[in-house]
Formats: C-alpha cells, structure tokens, sequence
C-alpha cells in the first residue's frame, strides 16, 4: 500500500466524525472497522463549554491518525488561517484541504485549491487535497508540493458512488505514483470496493456511515469491502470478455439423448 | 473597548488576547485563535494587543468529515 | 439470512470447483473463504482412472455443503438423468438444474427449466434453478416446486458484472420471500457486493476465482464484499439524494475574512 | 456383442450393466450409469441386462461451475 | 431496410393510437411524423354507440398500415380470440402480439407467447410478437413461425430507454436477418435514435408521443431521431476510443512561445 | 433557442472542418446538414503555397458562420497570439478558445483558460470557451467575460459521448440563462439528441462526422438527431416511471375466457 | 333467457347472434363477437344460436398502443 | 541577417516585416504574423523592424475542429 507522507496506514479507511447518533457509537463504528484515520474540524468554542477538550480525549483515545478538515471555507485565506489554528489544536501537519468553490454541489475551487495548497506547503503543512478528478488540476496541485491527492466520488453527502469512472481512471492513470484517496459521494460498500478496484489507495467516507441505521455495522460493511477492492486488484483479477466460456468444462459430458 | 467574539459584540478591558480570553474565562481550555483572519499562535497571544473593533474567533477541535 | 431448502448456510457464497490451477490451490481457496457450498459436476469416467474419486475425496474433506450442477445439458430429459446420476454420486438430493438455450450466450432455455424442474421436483430433488431475471420464467419456476432461484449477473464466465440491474431489481422486488442466489457473469468483488446491496441471499461463482492470477486471495476478497453487502443491507443504507449536503457541520465555523 | 462405453465402441459379452462394469475394470470405483439416455441406479445394474447397440454412459465426480 | 412480411415501410416509426388528448391531434401526430404503421385495438361496444366506426374511419383516412394488437390478454386462448376479433374488424392479417405474464411489469409470458404465436401462424397470421431480449424465446417464436420480432426496451408506460443494452445487443448480433422492432418503455427521443444505432429496424411507441405536452411536436422529434439512428448505422460511424486525438491538424501549428 | 453574443443561429449544429476526405465531401456536409457555424484554424502558410486562400474561399462559399478555434495552444498567451492573428484572418471576434492542459485527454487547462479568456475580452473577442463541466470553473469563465460555454462531452475525438450526465446536468442547472453548446467526444447521433434533451443549446463535433464512413450521411444523421432533441425539450416529454402502465385501456377489455 | 351481454346480464328472446345483435340495436354497426370466449365471424352469426347462459361479447375498433 | 521564418533559419537582408515577407515572395497571399510570439498586424507590418534572431511566423486559414 502506497505511503501517504512517509505514513503506512494499517488500513487504507478514513473515517469522518460527524453526524454520529453518540460518542460511543462514533467510537464504536472507528474500533469495529479499523479505520485508521479520523477527520476532524475546527469550531467556534464557548467560554467554559470544554466541549473541544471532551471531543478531543475521545478521539485520541481512539489511536487513529487525526486529519483536520478546512471544512466550510470557501476562500484560500480563510482556509489557511482555519488549517493553522487545527495544526495548533490536533498537534498535526496533516490537513485536508477544503476550498469550497460552489454551495450547491460543494465542489472544490480549483484556484482557491491550488493558492490555498502551495500557501500550506510552503509553510510546513501536508496536505491532503479535497479535489476533483481534473487531471490539469491534480498537475497543479502536485506542483504546489502536494503528495497526495483525494478525488472525489460524487458531491458531498450525496452518496451517488463513483459518477464519473471515465475521469477516475484517467486520472489514476495519468499519476499513478501518487497515493490517491476517494473521498465524498459514496452511499454504499460496493462503490468503495470499487474505488479500490479501480487502484485507489485509500476511501474516505462520513454521512454514509454515520447516517446508516447502523453506523456501527455500515462502517464494518466499508471496512470488508474495502478489504475487498484492494485484495481484488492484488490478486489480478479476470479480464472480462463479451461471450460467455463454460465454467464446468464440456470435454467428458455424458452423452445422454 | 469593544469587541467581536466569535461573532457577538463584547464591552471588555482592553489587553492581550491572554488577558481577554482569561476575562472571557476560557482559562485552560485548549483553543486556537485568530484576530480579523489572521492566526494567533498561543505563544504569540500574550505579545497580541487587542483593539477596539477587532474580531477575535476562538475555536476548539470539533467532528468533521 | 434466508434458507435454502430448510438449510442455513454459515456464510452466503457459493463457489465453483472447475478452472484452479491445482487442487491444493482450490482447496485454500475454499478454506481461507469459508465459501460454504461448492459447486460439482458429473463426467465420463474411463477404467481405473478413479479421477473421480480422488476429487470426491477432496471436497468432502473441505466439509462443505455440495450443489451438483447439470453444466451442458441443452435438453429436460438429459438435465434429468444427469441430476438422477448426481445424486446417486454425491449423496445428495440438491441439483443446480442448468438447461441451456443457447451457445454462445450459455443462457438457460426457459421452457427446458421449467420442463426439467417439474420433473425433478416431483422425484424429490431440492432444484437451485440457473435462470434469467425474467419475472415469469421464475414465476414458473416457483408454480413447478423450486424454492430457490438463481438468476444470472450476466453470462457464464464473462465477468460483466450486473449487466441489468433493473431487471435484477423487479424480480427481487417481486419475490420478496424467495431465496435467490446471483449465479454466474461477475468478474470483480465490488459486483457481488452490489448484488447483496441489492437484496439478494447469496453469490455464486467461479471462473472469476479460479482465473484471477491469485485464486486464493481473490477468493478471500469475494468473501470480504459478500460480507459487506451483507451488512450493509442490514445496516440500512443511506437514502442517496442528489445535491450535496455537507458532513461537517457549518455551525460553529469561524469567519476568517 | 458390440455397444458403445462413453462414446467408443466395445466388442463385449452380453450382461447386466454390473457385469459388464466388472469386465471394463471399473471393479468398485464409485460411478454413476445410464444406458441409451436412462438411469441406472447402481441397485438396478444387476438386474438391467445390455443388449447389443445399447450406448451405456459410466460417470464419476468432477470439478463444476 | 428490411421488409416486414414483405412489406417495406415508408418510414420505420410505429406509433401508437391511445392516450391522445384529442383525435385530431392523433391524427395531425401521424400526418407531421410520417409514422407508417399505427396500433390499434378492440374493446367493448355498446349498441347505438358506434365509438369504433368514428374512430375506424378516423384511422382509414391516415392511410398507414394497421397494426391491432392483444393487448391486456393475459393467456394464449384470450390472445388469439381478441386476433381473431381484430382480423375481421380491422380487415388485415397482422397482428401485434401481447400476451401478458407479470401485471406489474406489464412483461409478456414466455410460455404463452410462443403458444399463441404457434396458433396464429397456423391460422393464417402475420405475427409481430411483443416480447423480451431473451434469445431463446425468439428462437422459439421464429420456430413458431414469426417473421418479426418486437423486443421491449422497457416495461410499457415506463419510459426508461433501453434498460438492458447488452441483452439487446445480443439478442440483434444473433439473429442478423430477422427485422426486429423495439416496442415500448422509450421516454424521449435519443432513446429511439439509440436503438436504431445498435441496429433494429424499427421503433414502436405511443405513451411517450401521446403523453408528452406536445405530442406532435414529439412524434415528429422522434420521426427525426429515428431517421438520425437510421442513416447513422449506413454512414458507418467512427470507431469510439479511450484516448483523445485532435480533430484539428497539429502540424503547421506555429510556433509562439 | 438562445442567443451566441447577440447571433441568432439557423440551426443548433456547429461542425469542425477538419480531417474530410476532400474538400467537396466536406462542402456537402456542411450544405445537406445546414449547419450553421464551422470552426476553422490558423497554420504556416508556405510562400507561393496561397492553400489559405483557397480554404478560406471554399468556406465563405458555404455561408456559415465562422468560428476559428485555437486548437494545439498549450498556453494562454499563445492562444492569446493565435486568436489575434485568426481575428485578422476570418474577418471575425469569435474564437473557439482552446487551451491544453494534458496532452493524452486535451483536457482544457483550468487556469489557462480563464487567463486567456480574460485577455480576448478585454481585447474585444467574443469567447466560446472549451471547458469541462467544471462548475467553479464555468462562474470564473462567466465573470471573465464569456457569454457562451463549450463544455465537452468526452475528450476531444474519442466518440464516447457525454461520459459524466451527472455533472453536465449540474452545470446546466447552474447557470440556466447561459448559452452552452457541447463540444467535443460525441461519436453518434444519439449522443448529440441527448444533449439537447439535456438543455444544452447547440453541439460542435468534427471527427464522427469527418471519419464516418459516409460523412455526408452522418452529417444528415447529426442535424436531425440535434433536430429530436431540441424539439423534445420543447415537446416537454413525459416522466420516466418505474412501475408498468399500459398504454392501450384496460376498459372495455372483452372477457374471453 | 338470460345471457351476459359485455359482461351485463340481458334477457333477451333466444336466436342466433345475428337476431340478438339486431334486438340488441347493433343494426348494422361494424363489430367483431365471440360467444363463451370462442370467436364467431360474421359469417357463421346466422348459424349460431345463442343459448341461457352465454356470455356474448361484442367488440369494435378502438385506441391502441 | 539570420531570422527564423516558420521555424527554419533564412539569411535574409534586414527590413520590415512587409519588405521581408515580400523578399520571401509571399506577394498578396492572406496571412497573418507574429514576430517573437507577438502578433504583429497587417497595419503594423511596416513600422516593425525584424532584427537577427528574429522569429518570424506566417499564418494562414486552415481546417480546424
């Protein structure tokens, strides 16, 4: 599995942290599947509310790596200022780097992205892009000293699964030294499985788990078929073909009429 | 003077962003801050005069996806 | 998890015997999966060749449940006596009933199914019928005493994946009580993910184990995405919607600009 | 007399399916037969008798799809 | 184009009679689309109501060939009763087969298809059989005699398209002379220039013209995709490819940087 | 239909010049279809060679619109360069402004492309942008100046058609007031149908005509698929339904059995 | 006697399925009939006799998909 | 002096860009220049001087997609 700055992930499963029906089942669905790695963000905090410090405890206490979301932002400056004050916070360099460029869809600003990036880079950060399957943008990104790079599925929440494979492929062709992360848009397993067939190197998922009746059993489902997608691409799969070819072999048959 | 914090208007005694976020009475609490945008690492808020008008933001870790 | 035939099987794949390069190679195969039925077929035998029995002897010892199949019959009467022949070998009154109607596409012959089924129904055979996602073809099926259905992903040894997944879709929908088994044409783990998401009880297959260049591991990764579509049907998926919703939350976020 | 075993042509003597077993050299391995398209089940090999043009079909288990 | 009974149509665009707001907007559809064929049916009469004689002069004065249909039949004996009915009426020897097995679907039943075809033909019938992609049941209707054969694309009224490409692709590659029409489930007109593209020799629809807020306006816009698909499979169209080429030469290009 | 910069089109269907098997084959597409624009390019030009002159008099003979393009530019200033001197070349301020990003895809590049884009306006051009369906990228293309956009359908000369529905349907969504025409990656007529019944307001395509077998005939084929489209949307087709509905009444079915 | 007529129950004087036609007002109207799901052309109406309890049905041209 | 016409080197005495492209032979032909990568319009051509090194394109209309 490729490296994503230097770090083996014991699994190649990021698991979101919002929208969960408890702590304890947020902690539960993170234990269950073995995710490796939890996004998390930054907000706005009350005098005495300690809410960040109760949040906080639990998710060390979970002993995954943290990834710090820029979530929100929708300007490079204001998603730098937000990634500084998450590097403080969660004592990481690692942040997922959101500029959102489109309210309806959440799609990433491809410029604010890029800006944003090299600003980040620049000053010790690395980051871990939200992006799209644009393969002039993921060049961008590269240049701005990105090392890994994390395409979208489909819109955020929507659950739709992989919307645009063409693009995909591309665009895992065109890099394929680069670790890449799906991350956004799956609603189901089997569209993580194929995420990973398609030589991916990682998924990242949030609404799909945390909003399934039950979480803790949808996040081991993502978990087994993500085992599933990458064991496939490992073990070679077939070629399919467009004429069907007996399983059971002809030659011996009885004849009987 | 005032002041924004995390968005309300404030009426606090001018200081240091320490000074005002112990008025505040964040005491320990672990958060990160920013004034008008720009970051403010903890270990510059005591060198960090605020002034009247100033929009300070005080975040903590929070779920994210 | 439905019943076949009044039987519980420890886990919802179903796996072919036919294509490995070894019988050690298959035999891990099913081991290291834990595919709990296998599937068998019935040939010449020539004079101390004793081929079969010491194939017999190997899957007994995998400890497996073992569906015979009638691969290659393209007639009812020849279906018959090769699954009278099965049942004597194999000691067991299930029989994958195959009636082919087709060369090149291997699909099944819709009057020759129902012809034969009816016939081995009433000799007291347990049929797992091989057929098309035809709703009426299955209604058939059911009037003529079959208890379970298997409907084809695409064509045998293609790979194809769900090639009508609305079709698929009806006939689970119209059947809700039926334990069906998709059987034949997937290629890939993601496929046999999508068809438990779909509803379906269980996966059968073949030639995408046996052909993939690690048969073994690629055996472990069907049973990872049966698995997961397994438990993400139970888990109650995510109604997927069209526009993006953001995980995290905005509330809370700081205004930076 | 002459039949056909598994699709070849055999010169035989004349005798149930159990005898002419024997004689092929099938001693006890474990099989299935039919003869001209109908089966045989192994307690009916005794008493079914071959007769000449008889096309007797002789089975074993095998890998399947 | 090919004949159907040795009749060559005009334009190869079926259109159906029901479901119009209006008989002079039925009939002004088939005046502007050139449609050649219209379906029609039989249905109760009341004495003094002479419903069908309007309606029978209403349809002579199209001047297209008529097409009665079976349709709501839902057994072998109904189906060739009601043909019986509408060759006398409708003074013609073509009959468009339904023979319903699935109310929900509307799908036709196999097993009754093929029985009333056999009958029909016997009887004199030219047979336009309402049917699936399964190749082996349009092998048996061609045994039965049929010369035609109306694969659906969808379930009637639905207008999903083609939702089985693949199986209609094969069901056309096997039996290249035989003229097959696609009948029913098309929703907008791409649809239609689509299976003319993948070969078929004819279109057959009526709700999505009827329906549609306009339906003139979209029995010509069919017209129109019908003859796109048509003169795209004689002009022998490009080859797709993975990779992108330029349309536009490189060389010459000049040289500004 | 709307409006190009103010130019009323006579019919939706752009269409390349290049790559015809002659010179008198291309004027008959362009003549039978009745397209209304066709894109041009500038090359070197030998002394004594005048082939300008006569391309450029055949194509004033066909009494198109012209819009020359800026195809092979992989930077902003030189796209700026070349679409000054086709300014003083066609006598026109429209450009087709391409600006590579990949060379395997000739995905457009993001930031060339609205860097470019803000240069022609500011100098008087009318822009018609080839773009993905990037709609973040579209706004800046928008705010820069550009009335119209050309969101491809595939890369350039694949004939794949509109690889990401999903996504063109966003953008169109996005900005209803904007004329786009679909540019590029369509192989067959039934493509370009869907693309109107997307609401796209005209399509440009070169290589599945010019390479057809029968380019003339495929151009036909294009100009009535584009015909069915445009006319569908204004039709106002039905809603596509899961469920079976017949089209024929039920109502006063005779009862025959 | 009683017979269905399209499903309604008529009495009606017994006849052949021309005469019922004929009281029925059908006059010359152009239909198609079928007595107990068993078509009858026109030109065997005459010889047809319609018996208690038939069920006649009397279709004519109409909409179709 | 050396230039660069279309990309190929040309030794050519020094002058305007008319004067060059008339030496060329180019005559009347419809073209259109860059010079450096600079577009140099058909009104300017004889204001601008080309100098060594220079270089030097002439374009005209072509088939394009």
């Amino acid at each position: 599995m490729r490296q994503f700055y230097g770090t083996s992930l014991a699994t190649p499963f990021m698991l979101g942290t919002a929208q969960y029906p408890s702590p304890a089942i947020l902690a539960d669905a993170f234990r269950q599947s073995a995710a490796s790695v939890a996004t998390v963000s930054v907000r706005r905090e009350s005098a005495g509310e300690r809410a960040g410090t109760a949040f906080w405890s639990m998710i060390r206490d979970l002993d995954v790596h943290v990834l710090p979301n820029t979530a929100g932002c929708h300007s490079a400056s204001e998603a730098v200022t937000t990634a500084k004050m998450a590097r403080e916070l969660f004592e990481t360099d690692w942040i997922k780097l959101e500029v959102i460029g489109h309210t309806d869809s959440l799609q990433p600003d491809p410029f604010g992205l890029v800006d944003a990036a090299r600003q980040l880079v620049a000053d010790g950060f690395k980051v871990f892009p939200y992006t799209t399957e644009d393969v002039v943008l993921a060049d961008r990104l590269l240049d701005a000293g990105c090392e890994v790079l994390m395409p979208w599925g489909a819109p955020i929440g929507t659950g739709l699964g992989l919307i645009n494979p063409y693009g995909l492929r591309s665009l895992r062709a065109q890099f394929p030294d680069v670790p890449m992360v799906i991350d956004a848009g799956l609603g189901v397993p089997s569209q993580a499985a194929q995420a990973m067939e398609m030589g991916f190197d990682a998924v990242l998922l949030n609404t799909a788990v945390a909003k399934a009746g039950d979480p803790v059993m949808m996040a081991v489902a993502f978990a087994r078929a993500i085992e599933a997608g990458q064991a496939a691409v490992r073990a070679d799969p077939m070629t399919p073909r467009d004429m069907a070819a007996p399983s059971t072999p002809l030659i011996g048959k009885a004849f009987l009429t | 003077m005032k002041i924004t914090v995390n968005g309300d208007p404030v009426e606090i005694e001018a200081g240091s962003v320490t000074a005002v976020l112990a008025k505040l009475g964040y005491g320990d609490t672990k958060v990160a801050t920013a004034v008008n945008g720009v970051f403010v690492p903890a270990s510059q808020r005591d060198d960090t005069a605020l002034v009247a008008g100033d929009a300070l933001e005080i975040v903590a870790p929070r779920q994210g996806g």
